[in-house]
């Protein structure tokens, strides 16, 4: 798990606008305050890029080159909403679901917040993407692959390569599969 | 604890400034405050929106399997041999998956007689395909699907065979468990989940499966037809019995045979059909008539069984269910669509249920109105159907690689 | 690997038939001097029924219950002739070929021998079943699934679920591979 | 010792009897007289055929792959990053598949710049996905494929992260091995191969990748658009020096640039195709002007680069190979089906490949008449084209779950 040293770093250096306005340790004071007893671990990219082709995907789209375009009605297709910047399994295919992880599994303890939009009630939601781990990947059960928004990894906090199980209890940082929890709405 | 714990009322930037241009800091301070902290207690429950909260928020946690019952059912897939293979919780009820298991090398899946917990026997490598070996035994709660027990064995035992249900058994009050060994003679390792240890490997002649009678007692199937009877104590000393020799050498029986603990009976049937049950109630094998489950005319027009598991015991209602097809000799372990319904006792035929699709495996639940498992390999799909009627209920799909081998709770 | 014991138990129980008529002290004797020096391994069978299904395997014949019909065209089908009793993955589609195993792994130090009938010369001979060992399974090259004359468990010279990597050296017994070696005229 | 040594000519029974009722002991016998020795010499060899023995025999053996040219190709299957991924070697002269090496979770490969030895970094649990962590460090022989060092790592280190070739890679003398990590702080591991041992963590700041200039210099890519120079000492004694910021914010390199060791160059396109270029010869970072791939015509219709390794460098010829494609915005980890060829110095474009098909990696060998490398992770297959016609000269299929990236030796 990060440490607050690499949190510290993260925080100075998150954007270049951003790093030059900031006073880190008020910051980190401050949050610090509100998360007492809680690791100081940032919620960084918990995607994961590559691992299934768009084309491969089960229910991906007819073009992989395709513009991304929401659903809300299959949680388990890869275009439904909320796993707007997901790429991983989705849980909810292997005995879990949009918020909960499969039983055995380990919830990591950090995860990266992403805003999706919901084409019903026309809204963007922050969803929080948390891994499960400490089982092998779910081999084709809902593996999907959507890089909306993603940057590379010197962007960590919008990159989607990172496997995000460092903070998993038991040392559990084998990757199994991914939850979709709305932690807010976004403006 | 839950998210809510670590949400604040007092996040110096409000939610509204998070679309935009300065997301970056903003969705870092939204998740740093979102954080679970290290080794958190119990995960999940209901969170308590934040005071001055309006906003939709989503409890996390992980699942728990429901309470095991006669229609849970474990699926191991041995992937075409992989290393690295996985184990299947399926509720039959539902049609639904439960969660899986990791598994290594040619996994032996056990599961308790009161379904409380289950587990396999398997190998795995330091380096994955090759480096140290290690031969373990992994004990999983039903429910959670954790490890409670973790046996590591010496390094001869473990018979390295594609995965018989009755080469690795548990004896019935889940204390013991009971592996066979090849090399470099034949033995059985006696486990005390007890202790978590290896108590003795006890030499056997040149038998095979085990078939526990009682805690103290189980049978074996001999190279020369006949069973062995192995009386053991705790500590692994054993005597050993042979009975008569009950079947030809040119009757092969297969090597899945269907055994419920609980009635005693074990239901063996050969390449052609013909059906011998073994009865070890009172730790003594009798031996009831075999029965033929195709007539020569049948037998002539190629009926014949064939599959991995292909056999089924209901013991409630004595029922055998045998899986079979037309077929060419030799493909004794190819697929069938057809299972045929018999009464134990008389051998009489009571139904015959076109399954509608390739079986490789079959098992039944043991409750009064049982579900008929049938697994796919290629499909890689355990399909569920009434035992009665033989209708399709239900099916689970995406099992894996090779998904081959079927364990339900003689619960 | 087996040892003696093992083996004499074996040779003394092979069938009901054999082991009435047979000496075996005076058996073992003769033949452990032809090959001294050996490990008295006896080369059961390799195969492994189930791995894949004959429906599954690329080349397998259009119906799983049909009769096995060789060829002697195609070494990477499963119905080339020499794979009559092979149930694992052909060599040859992994670096191996009929004869070799595939770089980094270890050939098993024992095997089982079967008699296959070539179509096009109209011999039948023995082939002495294989396998390489030390690295996972080849999945997804040339499995093949042949049961012709397998017989069951307790019968194990002609069984076919057996891993047989016990031999293989560096304790190497996961297997990958099983290659098909003539190693005589079947009568 | 091959079978001919265990031959007989005395064996008792002949081998027309083998044929009929008797098989089984003669099938034994005859097995038995062909026994390999317990750990016996080297396998292989032309066997002889024994005194009186007209019988047809082959030999076995296990295969070396040949000796590892410009057209060796390593693909790592991470397999959907399960904990057991798998190893490719092909031929590339043949299109032929050579043999396959066992990886762990998030495999990161490494290629001896003289083609003599390939590794990876990965990572293993005791009990597959759960238990006892190990990172470590297997390298290989390129002709045997046997391991010839195996390091294992501190836990903390590795960087788990979709396998991006430079985030783990040698020294031009092959001596160290560096590898990234990001938790719990920016650091770069030196592994020395000679003493086969983890010589020390060097801290960084907030950067990413490893380009080595030479033997005790790399360079790094830093958030903040600048390049970092590392110079170290063999006891991992460092100096960091950064130089000017070269790329703009929104100009967002891929995390897969091509770096040739021995040209000194790096080539980094971003998104849009906007293609940075680095000097590092003589360990200064010289920033060549970028270039643009597309027109702003051809941007309008949305041609962009797309897939996991989205280009390749040709040393002798400067070429550089661009994987691109029409495309809606935010798919730039989709594959191509086109590569557009660009002199290095001058950005020129030469060429426009199509590929007919989707392409997830490119890669190309660096002989003077190079092949091009073209990976698709749905078809599991290396394409292989010629790199100055774009011709498809050869395929390598079944290339295990979902194979993504492309190792070849700067050689």
């Amino acid at each position: 798990m990060l440490g607050p040293s690499r949190f510290d770093d993260l925080f100075e250096t998150m954007s270049r606008k951003v790093a030059g306005h900031t006073s880190r340790r008020g910051l980190i004071g401050r949050v610090g305050a509100v998360v007492a007893g809680a690791a100081l671990v940032p919620l960084l990219p918990v995607d994961r890029r590559g691992r299934v082709g768009r084309a491969e995907a089960a229910d991906a789209v007819a073009n992989p080159r395709g513009k991304w375009t929401p659903q809300d009605h299959d949680v388990q297709a890869c275009n439904y909403w909320r796993h707007c910047s997901i790429d991983g399994n989705i849980c909810d295919c292997s005995g879990g679901s949009l918020t909960s992880c499969p039983p055995g599994t380990k919830l990591a303890s950090s995860s990266w917040v992403a805003s999706c939009y919901n084409p019903t009630d026309k809204q963007s939601y922050l969803i929080s993407y948390r891994d499960c781990c400490g089982r092998n990947v779910t081999t084709g059960r809902c593996g999907c692959f959507n890089t909306e928004g993603e940057l590379p990894v010197y962007r960590p906090e919008y990159g989607n390569d990172i496997i995000w199980c460092f903070g998993a209890e038991d040392d559990a940082m084998s990757y199994h599969c991914t939850i979709s929890p709305i932690v807010g709405k976004a403006g | 604890m839950t998210h809510a714990h670590g949400r604040s009322t007092g996040l110096p930037i409000s939610r509204a400034t998070m679309a935009g241009a300065a997301t970056a800091l903003a969705l870092l301070l939204s998740a740093t405050a979102l954080a679970q902290p290290a080794g958190g207690g119990r995960i999940g429950g209901q969170s308590q929106p934040p005071a001055g909260q309006e906003l939709p928020v989503d409890d996390t946690s992980v699942e728990q399997a429901p309470a095991p019952n006669a229609r849970r059912i474990y699926v191991s897939d041995p992937a075409h041999f992989a290393v690295l293979t996985q184990l299947f919780t399926i509720d039959g009820d539902k049609g639904k998956l439960l969660g899986m298991s990791d598994t290594g090398f040619v996994p032996n899946t056990v599961v308790a007689s009161d379904g409380s917990f289950f587990g396999t026997a398997s190998t795995v490598w330091s380096r994955l395909g090759h480096g140290k070996r290690t031969d373990y035994i992994e004990i999983l709660d039903a429910r959670t699907h954790n490890p409670i027990i973790d046996i590591e064995l010496p390094k001869d035992p473990r018979f390295l065979v594609g995965t018989y249900p009755m080469m690795t058994t548990l004896t019935p009050d889940n204390k013991s468990l009971l592996f066979y060994q090849f090399s470099p003679s034949p033995a059985v390792g006696l486990v005390s989940l007890t202790d978590k240890k290896l108590v003795k490997m006890m030499d056997v002649p040149d038998c095979y499966h085990i078939f526990p009678s009682d805690n103290n007692n189980f049978f074996m199937h001999c190279r020369d037809g006949s069973m062995l009877k192995v009386t053991f104590k705790a500590d692994g000393s054993a005597e050993r019995k042979k009975t008569q020799v009950f079947h030809k050498e040119d009757e092969y029986l297969y090597n899945t045979p269907a055994y419920s603990a609980k009635a005693g009976r074990i239901v063996w049937p050969t390449y052609t059909g013909k059906t011998f049950q073994v009865d070890v109630t009172g730790n003594e094998a009798k031996f009831m008539p075999a029965f033929e489950a195709f007539s020569d005319e049948e037998k002539a027009q190629g009926w014949a069984p064939g599959g991995w598991q292909v056999v089924a015991y209901h013991r409630e209602s004595d029922r055998v269910f045998l899986l079979a097809d037309q077929r060419a000799k030799w493909t004794h372990k190819s697929p069938s669509r057809f299972v045929f319904v018999f009464e134990g006792k008389t051998g009489k035929r009571l139904n015959k249920i076109d399954l509608g699709h390739e079986t490789d495996s079959i098992a039944v639940s043991q409750d009064k109105t049982p579900q008929l498992y049938a697994l796919s390999s290629a499909q890689k799909t355990l399909f569920i159907h009434d035992a009665e009627s033989g209708k399709e209920v239900s099916k689970v799909d995406r099992l894996g690689h090779s998904p081959l081998v079927i364990n339900t709770s003689d619960m």
